[in-house]
Formats: structure tokens, C-alpha cells, sequence
């Protein structure tokens, strides 16, 4: 009997956890360190229509306890993520969570219908939260009735359901999140990064090329754990909590705020099995604390 | 294969001002296939700093399975790994990228290596091994200053060795393109500072030309494209080369620098 | 010749080097490790007007690189603060600027006008940024109307310039400080926490009492950054700046941002000395990175 | 007064199932006034973990200049602490707070000292002063299990020592206070678990007793206002003791618990 299945909508997942988008490509470097089928799932990188070379270099710099990236959507676009690389990972047992993302309403719309369209796309994360792109992204992810409406647009056309990506970035992450379940989301994913930079000491200059990034890793755990605790109450939606995963203790703590599955990002650099090595100590942890099943944990703090 | 692996650490010295050689041993040692990759290690157990610091493999020995590395300690994370001990395990991801073809050079040739600072220790590899092959070689290694030089005699025990520092406390003083001047050979491989390496290619566009880049990594493993160029025949496009997976060395025209 | 002294509306500092307020108290526990006299300045505790008992304890977390408080502005209120801690300050030349909270903006007027009449208080700082208070605090901190409004009428009666201490937890920082110069602020000090929070593994409940509470310390520096860098270029307004600094290059990376004055907080915890140890290394770090002034520093990120 | 000192290692070992005693040495143990003061350690020289973690003072010397303190190996911090070897430099500020008042009890009296699990240590230099005084003390000692009983010798050198554990696989099964009920004293001092403190407050409000109160920490010192309780005769207002300036002993109804 696993501990660790888990059912959200357009996922049968068999433990929940899943690489989170832009941190593990379209899982062929991971594909040579473990079997891919033994994910949750996978969040693909961002998809746009058409291909992106993305921001200048340097695109990360190292924080205290955490990095920043300004990778700037970087990726082959629509047409190859389908016949490449969708294609190829449709090889493995894993259900792929696509990553949408644009800079007008018609890009979203365009990708979604497409993407949603490929059979090991069983869902969708709308990415109105990336920091580190001109137009599009962020600007759509901090106001609610032009989420709304995106989120609605993207349902109309898209064959799977579609959870969204808030940004950690406002001032009030729950009327976001009820914005986006007006539109018809059928669950959330959170939190995308959080806008940071950092100088360098001797010319004085941001260290990114971009100026700002988008600060991950362990160092913004303690917001991504308070806004999940604040949105689960608010919204019936389920939500895939990240932001600064690195242990199956990570994860029983995003469980406990309110999420129902956890994805991974930054921790994948540094150490290209985390993910594999949680999904293996999670019963373990689970007994311990004396779980039956992890989805006894979701909402534990408040419930 | 990638190996992800807790190396022991056999020795570890201060070779010159802050500069450390550090060797392990492990068994991804087996892994390595060409002089000019590198490894990626963590340098600590807590979270700062988050990430790993790519360092090049200078040398390394199949049969004993050990690799040596030479770095300068330099922020947070050198730092950190300098104060590790004989005995000390070290999680090291390796080795990673593709290095310097040795096959491009044959042997009735000259080869040309060319070093600036911290970019000499992956040529020490490859400098023995072209000499293995009965390739000549001839070495131009430039430091900012006398306290920097570190490798001259285990190169001049190859071939030729010239140094250079900037400020001229030590060999000729200037840059290592004043010294190239003068020499003859067929094929250059260099690893160095960015400016070093544009002079280069500009310089010498008539010969055969590998160059190592560096870049600010996340994964080091071509997951994360943090270390993405554009390619060299389409600058405006969005064709591009990751540093760490298909580098860090490339043929010259191969990624725009 | 000094490197180091710097002029701000109501302050003449003879370094622009101060301990953040809250984490400091009101001087006279770091007094028994150093002559307060060394500090450029002093940011006392938040003073309300009654005595206020503060949250129930837990109150601090840990988290990677940072810490979570929710003191909930515990202070003897404003008449044993004039009588007892100013008075006691007095004794030292150092220039306090007094960190003014409250529940009612009437609250916020009474203490300014009477704490700005003690003679070594040398400025306020409105704290509408206090995330561990159910009313008032951060609630003044995200609306900017609000803000706005009320720095102007504590400008009425402040005897004293008036800097106002924004709240990171909003999703456009450069609004805010509009709002409050258009208020008539004479500074800003930023950054206050961000919400966070921690979950303890065994019981799945909130360490802290008061369940969410303020991120400070190296985790969040990237933010500050961040801000400091975005408000700096569009007000005229000087900032104070902070948020995880613990050394003098930390310091130069504020100054770089844009700000013209750095306060220390967490890291007071950590070396009660950080302080003047900074102090003593500016001067050194300004030689070696070729500054004849520390005043050259400031927004050298943008200018 | 307090100092922040970088104190050497002498010792450090394991003495129970995940118990460390370690002994360092340094200026501050000049300081020390009290049995029962406590230190603040910072156990990493990165900002993962930040803050410092405190730590009673289990005995001293001040002589030699030495001070020994004894801790459970828990989370990450004291797990960062288990690492460091004798002859490394550990960074502590202290002494700090108030400790035990040893001039509370008399040469003729009995004083009972109790004790849970990692509220023992600081006893043990109490101990050490009362019977060089010349008063009787007697020693009750709980911990969860057999495995993690320590010091049981050094209290029995003076005076009678009880050890109860949960488990009842060491000494009485059961709590502290099922062997208190069957002893006689004239005054208590306690440390241990807040359940402990408060079982023991009510079974004998009628004995002088002093309690030594945990509260999470940040500056240790009496500034950040983290560690702060209800004074015991104004449960409903604005009054207050900080644990870590005006603690961490309390004479029984001076703070609410
Ligand atoms: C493929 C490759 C091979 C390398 N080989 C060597 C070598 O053999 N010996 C050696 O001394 N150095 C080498 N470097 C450079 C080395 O990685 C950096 O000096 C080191 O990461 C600095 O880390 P730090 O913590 O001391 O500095 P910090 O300034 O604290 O580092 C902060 C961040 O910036 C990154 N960073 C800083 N400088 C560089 C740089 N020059 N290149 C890439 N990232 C940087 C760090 O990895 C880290 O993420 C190599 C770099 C690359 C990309
Ligand atoms: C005055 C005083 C004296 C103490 N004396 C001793 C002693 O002699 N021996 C000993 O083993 N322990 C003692 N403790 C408890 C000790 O401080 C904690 O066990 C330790 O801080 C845990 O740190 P960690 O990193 O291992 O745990 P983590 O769980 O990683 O700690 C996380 C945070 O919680 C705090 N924390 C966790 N548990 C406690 C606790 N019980 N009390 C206060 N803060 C806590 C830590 O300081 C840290 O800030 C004392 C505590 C106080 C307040
Ligand atoms: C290098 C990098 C690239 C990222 N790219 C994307 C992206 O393309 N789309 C997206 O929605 N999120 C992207 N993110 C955000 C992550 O998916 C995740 O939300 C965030 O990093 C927090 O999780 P972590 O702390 O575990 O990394 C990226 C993060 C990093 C570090
Ligand atoms: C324990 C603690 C108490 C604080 N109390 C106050 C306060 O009373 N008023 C206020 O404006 N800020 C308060 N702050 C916020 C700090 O002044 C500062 O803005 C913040 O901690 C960021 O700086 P740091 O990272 O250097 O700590 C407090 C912070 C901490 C850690
Ligand atoms: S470092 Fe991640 S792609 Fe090269
Ligand atoms: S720990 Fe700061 S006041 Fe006690």
C-alpha cells in the first residue's frame, strides 16, 4: 500500500513530487541520473509560441541561503517542445505538467490550446509570475481581474486542467488566488520566485546581466509556507507547493501549510537526486510521524 | 556517466598565494574522459552557500583513481573549501562538459597552450598528454604577479614554458598575447579570463583554436540555462551553446565570447 | 578627515551606521559592550502610546539564514519611554530617531508629537509596516492613500523630520514611497520583515504564537536590494536603508542601491559588536574600493 | 560583565546516547557568578543556522579558567556543535543571566535539587557549591530512557541521587515528582521541562523553590524582547520578566509559566 499516491485534478500522481519548471529543463539531463518514471510528475520548462534565447548572461547569482536567476523564459519554443521534447519524454511512466508562458493574452492562449493537446500533457501550469521578462509574466500575475480573465481564456481552449503559478510578489497573495478560482483554475501552484538583485562590490553594477532575478532556494521557504497557510484556507483549490524544498521534512511542512503535492526546484543543483531520495524517504518520515497516508498531512496547521 | 560521489580527500596545499591543490580520490575518477572538464562541489553541508563551485580537473590518474584540482581561494566558497582537511569527504558531481580534443593535434605538430591565472591548471592535463602522444608542446602561462605563478616547472618538464605577469615581478612583464608573438605552431588551446580569450581569437583566427569558457553555473549538468551563448554563426538568433554541457571548451567561432 | 559622516534631514551622523529598531531596545543592554556614543545613530524600539505587553512566546523562529520574529511591539509605552529610556539616552552623543507605532492614526499622532519633543530624539520613523500586530502596522503600510494621509498629519506635529518605514510586503514598493513623499516624508527607511513563517514537524502547528511573523536577516537582503535600488531613482527622498546586512561590504552593497544610511538588525543578535566593528572597517573598505567617501557610494548601481 | 570570546576546545565527548559534554576555556569564566548561568554559542561561521543557541553552564573553574557545558545533540545547530574537535575555537558570549541563588539555603537545611533530561546540567555546579557550603542536597533525576542517563555518578559523589526514567528502563518508572512526594527538604531548585516546572510549582507552593525556565532565544542578552513572560503578580497586564536578562532562575511565582 503506498503512502504516497495522490489525485489532483488531470493527475494521478504516485508520490507528489515533481521537479518545478525551469529547474530541471525537459528532464533529459536528469534522465541520466535516475529513471524519470519515478517522479510524481514533471514540470516542464516555460513554453512560449515562438523559441527564446532569453536574458544575457550572467543569469544567477548566489544569495545567503539562496539564488537568483534571470534565466528570461529561455526556450526552443512550441513547435520543438512538442515534437522533441514532449515526444521524447513520452517514453517515460510521468504524467508532464506544461509550463505556459507569453507576453499578450493571444501567446498564452495559443500555447495552452496546443500544448494541452500533446498525450503525456496531463495538466497545465499558467505562468503569470515570471519576474524576469519585460512584458507578460509578472504583469500578469499581480492583478487580479487581468489573471482572472487569462485564466479563463486559457480554460476556454485547453484539453487539461490548469492549475496557475502566483507570484510571491503582491500585496495580498488571497485575492489572487480567489481571482484566478473565479476564472476557473482547478488548482494553484505556488510560489514563483520573489524579486531580488545583488551588486557587485567592486564595480558597484547588479551582478545579473537582467539587473533583478527571481530569488529561489531555501532562503524564501518561510513566505512560500506562510502563503500557502493563507491561500488554503481561502480557496477550495488544490495547490503544488515550492520554494525551497530540499528534504522529505520540507515537504511534510508544505503539507501541513495546505499543499497536496510539492515541487522542487533550486535543490536540483545541488544535488541532482533530491528528488528520487525524498520520494524514498517520505514513507520512511511518514511512519515516523505517524501518518498512514501523506494526504492526512495537507492542512494540518490550520485544520 | 555523471557520478555523484563523496570523495576522500588525499592531499590538499597552499601551492602559491591562495592558491590550493586539492586531490581525491573517488571512483567518477573513471568517468573522465578528456583533459579540460570539470567537477562540480559542494562546499558545505548547510545552505550558505546554496551552490556548487565548478572547479577543472588538472590532472588525474585512471590507475589510482585520483584527480587533482587547483583553485584560488577567492569568496565564500573557495574559502570554505580551503579549510578542508586530509581525510574530509567532499561531495563532488563529475566530471562534467567536454574538454580539450587531444586528437586535433597529430604528431609532427606544435601545439600551443595558453594559461591566464586560474585558467592554467586544465592545460597541466593536457599538456601531458599531447607530450604522451609525442605532440610538441610549448606553454605561455600568464599570472597578475610573482606570488600568483604556480606549475612552471611541472610544464616545463613537457615543453617550452614561457610566464608572463601583469606587473612584471616575475618573467616578462605583460600579456601572454605579447609572448605569442614571437612563437610558431599549429593549434592553440587556451583557458583564461574572457578579455584574454577575445584577444585571442581576434588574434590568431588563422589557426586551429580551442578556447575554455567560464560562466556562472546553477546545475552544471544543462538543466538550468545559466550558462547559455549565443552560437557563433547566429548571433541574433536563439540558437545558443550551454558552457557547462557542451563546453567549456569550444572551438573558436563555435560560441560568440 | 572623516570618510564616514553623512547629513540626512534632522541628522547629523558622524556614520551612517545605526542599529535597526527593535533589535536594539532602547541601547541600555549593548551599552555593557560598547559606548553607544560610536553609533552614527539610534533606532529605538516601537513606542506606542499605552504599555504594551507584546505577543504570547514562541516569539522567534529560525529559519535558512534568517529569522522570523513576532514580538508584537512590546514596549513600556510612551511616557515611561520619554521618562525612563530617552532620558537615560541622553547621556551619550548619539542621535536617536524614535520608531513610532500605533492601531489608530491618532495613536501614531499622539506619540510623534509628544516623543518628537525629547531633546535627542532627532527624527521619527513611522513604522506602518509592523507585521505582528492585528490592527494598524502594516495595514497603514500597504494601502498608499493611507500612508499618505497619515505621514502628512504626523508631519503636523512632528517637531522632528519624519521618515516613514516601508513595508516589503507589497506588490509595488515604488507606489508607496510615492505616496508617503507626497505625505511630505522626509525620508524613507526600508525594508521592515517580509510575512513569513515556520511549521513545527512534530505537531504540525506554527512555532511562533502569533503563527506568521517578520523575515529578517541575510535571507531577505536580496529584497532589500532590490527595492532600495527601484525607490531610490524614483524619489527624492534619502533612505535609510536595511535588511540582513551583518558586515562593511554588506553595507557598501546598501550605499550602492541607493541608500545614504544602513541600519543593523538580526545580526546584532549574533555579534553584539557588528556595529562598531562595521564602523571601524568602512573606512578601510572605502580604501581599498577607492572611495574618498562613503557618500560617493550611494546609487552607483543606476547612476 | 558579559564578553564574546573565541574559547578553545579542550573536550568533547559523547557521555549518553546523543549527550555531549563539552569543555572549553576562556577570560569569561571570570564572569561566571552563579551556578546556573547560561551561554549563547554560535556554532557555524555562515548565516545557516543565524542565530546563536543557548547553553547552561554545567560547571566551572576558575582557576584553570575552564567551563563545561552539557547538551543533547537535537536539531541543527547542536548537531553543527557535536562536529567541532578539541583545539578549535568556539565563538561564546556569556556568561549570561542570573542562576541559582546558592546564599537561599542554609548549612543546617536540606536542599532538593530536580532535574529533567537536558535541565540537569546546570544542577550539577549547584550541587558542587551547596555541598561545599556544607548543606545537604539530594539529587532527583528524570530522563526518557536508560540510554540517555548521564551524571548519575557525579551527583551521587554528593549526595543521595534518584534517576527515574519514562520508560522505567533505568531507576523508578515513572516522573520526578513521584519520587519527590517521598523525600524531605526545605528548599527546591529545578530545572527541566515546562510541564515538569509547572507540576512541581503546584505540589509545593509552600517550599522556598527556584525554577529555571527555556524560552526560544534571540539576543540572550535582554534586547530583541523574544524570551519574555507575564510577571506572576500581574498575569493580566504589561509587566514582565525577559528569561534570558532576568532569568533564566525564577523564584517560584515571579513569572507566570
Ligand atoms: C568550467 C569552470 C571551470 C573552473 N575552473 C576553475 C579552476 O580550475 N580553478 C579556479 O580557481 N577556479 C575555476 N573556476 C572559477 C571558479 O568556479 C570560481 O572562482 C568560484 O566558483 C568562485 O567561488 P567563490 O565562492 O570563491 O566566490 P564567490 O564570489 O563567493 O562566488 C559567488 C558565486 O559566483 C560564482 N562565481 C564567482 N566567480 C566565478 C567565475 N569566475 N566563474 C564562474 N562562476 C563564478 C560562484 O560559483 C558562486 O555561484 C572555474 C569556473 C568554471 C565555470
Ligand atoms: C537558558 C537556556 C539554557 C539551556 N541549556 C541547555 C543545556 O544545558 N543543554 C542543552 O542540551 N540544551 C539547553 N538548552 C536548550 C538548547 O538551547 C536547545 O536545545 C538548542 O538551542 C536546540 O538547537 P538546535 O539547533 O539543536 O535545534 P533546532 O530545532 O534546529 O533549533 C531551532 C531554533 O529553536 C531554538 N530552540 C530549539 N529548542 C529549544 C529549546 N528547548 N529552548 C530554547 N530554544 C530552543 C534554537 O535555539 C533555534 O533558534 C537551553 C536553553 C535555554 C533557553
Ligand atoms: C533557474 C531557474 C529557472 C526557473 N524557470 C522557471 C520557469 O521557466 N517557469 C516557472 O514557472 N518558474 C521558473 N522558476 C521558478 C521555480 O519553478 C520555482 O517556482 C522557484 O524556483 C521556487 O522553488 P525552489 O526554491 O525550490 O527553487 C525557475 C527557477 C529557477 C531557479
Ligand atoms: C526581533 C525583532 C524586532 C523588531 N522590532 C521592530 C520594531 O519594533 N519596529 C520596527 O520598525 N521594526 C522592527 N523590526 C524590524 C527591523 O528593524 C528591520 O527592519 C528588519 O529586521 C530587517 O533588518 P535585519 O535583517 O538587519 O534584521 C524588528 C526586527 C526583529 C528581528
Ligand atoms: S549551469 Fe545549468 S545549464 Fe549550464
Ligand atoms: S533573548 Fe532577546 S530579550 Fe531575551
Amino acid at each position: 500500500m503506498s503512502r504516497l499516491n495522490i489525485d489532483l485534478p488531470g493527475l494521478k500522481l504516485k508520490n507528489p513530487i515533481m521537479p518545478a519548471s525551469g529547474c530541471f529543463g525537459f528532464g533529459r539531463e536528469y534522465s541520466q541520473f535516475y529513471d524519470l518514471s519515478t517522479l510524481g510528475a514533471i514540470m516542464i520548462k516555460a513554453t512560449t509560441t515562438e523559441p527564446r534565447f532569453g536574458n544575457p548572461t550572467p543569469r544567477v547569482a548566489e544569495t545567503r541561503a539562496g539564488m537568483l536567476n534571470a534565466i528570461g523564459l529561455q526556450n526552443p519554443g512550441l513547435k520543438k517542445v512538442m515534437s522533441e521534447e514532449l515526444s521524447w519524454l513520452s517514453q517515460y511512466d510521468v504524467p508532464i505538467i506544461a509550463n505556459v508562458a507569453g507576453s499578450l493574452e493571444e501567446d498564452y492562449v495559443e500555447v495552452a490550446k496546443e500544448i494541452s493537446k500533446a498525450s503525456n500533457v496531463h495538466a497545465l501550469e499558467l505562468n503569470i509570475s515570471c519576474p524576469n521578462v519585460k512584458t507578460g509574466g509578472i504583469a500578469f500575475g499581480t492583478i487580479p481581474e487581468v489573471a482572472r480573465d487569462l485564466t479563463r481564456k486559457v480554460k476556454e481552449v485547453s484539453e487539461v486542467p490548469v492549475y496557475v503559478k502566483l507570484s510571491p510578489n503582491v500585496t495580498n497573495i488571497v485575492e489572487m488566488a480567489k481571482a484566478v478560482e473565479a476564472g476557473g483554475a482547478d488548482g494553484l501552484t505556488m510560489i514563483n520566485t520573489l524579486v531580488g538583485m545583488r551588486l557587485d562590490l567592486k564595480t558597484g553594477k547588479p551582478i545579473l546581466a537582467n539587473r533583478t532575478g527571481g530569488l529561489s532556494g531555501p532562503a524564501v521557504k518561510p513566505v512560500a509556507i506562510r502563503m500557502i497557510y493563507e491561500v488554503s484556507q481561502a480557496v477550495e483549490l488544490p495547490i503544488i507547493g515550492m520554494g525551497g524544498v530540499q528534504s522529505a521534512e520540507d515537504v511534510i511542512e508544505f503539507f501541513y501549510a495546505g499543499a497536496s503535492a510539492v515541487a522542487v526546484g533550486t535543490a536540483n543543483f545541488v544535488d541532482p537526486f533530491v528528488c528520487p531520495t525524498i520520494i524514498e524517504e517520505l514513507p520512511l518520515l511518514l511512519e515516523k510521524l505517524g501518518f498512514e497516508h501523506i494526504s492526512e498531512c495537507t492542512g494540518r496547521s490550520w485544520k | 556517466m555523471i557520478k555523484k560521489e563523496l570523495c576522500k580527500i588525499l592531499q590538499h596545499k597552499e601551492i602559491a598565494k591562495d592558491i590550493y591543490e586539492l586531490t581525491v580520490a573517488g571512483e567518477l575518477v573513471d568517468e573522465i574522459n578528456e583533459p579540460g572538464q570539470f567537477v562540480h562541489i559542494r562546499v558545505t553541508d548547510s545552505w550558505d552557500p546554496v551552490l556548487r563551485r565548478p572547479i577543472s580537473i588538472s590532472s588525474y590518474d585512471k590507475k589510482r583513481k585520483q584527480l587533482t584540482m587547483i583553485y584560488r581561494k577567492d569568496g565564500q566558497g573557495t574559502s570554505l573549501l580551503s579549510q578542508m582537511a586530509p581525510g574530509m569527504e567532499l561531495d563532488i558531481l563529475g566530471p562534467l562538459g567536454n574538454g580539450f580534443p587531444v586528437s586535433e593535434v597529430s604528431i609532427a605538430e606544435t601545439a600551443l597552450l595558453v594559461g591566464g591565472g586560474i585558467g592554467v591548471p586544465p592545460l597541466y592535463e593536457l599538456s601531458n598528454q599531447l607530450t604522451a602522444k609525442g605532440v610538441k608542446v610549448i606553454h605561455v602561462l600568464g599570472f597578475q604577479t610573482e606570488s600568483a605563478v604556480f606549475y612552471e616547472n611541472e610544464f616545463s618538464k613537457n615543453g617550452e614554458t614561457f610566464v608572463a605577469t601583469v606587473d612584471g615581478s616575475y618573467g616578462a612583464k605583460g600579456f601572454v598575447t605579447d609572448i605569442m608573438k614571437d612563437l610558431s605552431f599549429d593549434c592553440i588551446y587556451t583557458c583564461g579570463p574572457t578579455p584574454m580569450l577575445k584577444a585571442i581569437e581576434q588574434g590568431y583566427s588563422n589557426k586551429r583554436l580551442f578556447l575554455s569558457l567560464e560562466e556562472r553555473m546553477g546545475c552544471g549538468v544543462g538543466a538550468c540555462f545559466a550558462c547559455v551563448c549565443k552560437s557563433g554563426e547566429d548571433p541574433n538568433g536563439t540558437s545558443y551553446k550551454k558552457v557547462c554541457s557542451d563546453g567549456p571548451v569550444f572551438r573558436a567561432g563555435e560560441v560568440m565570447l
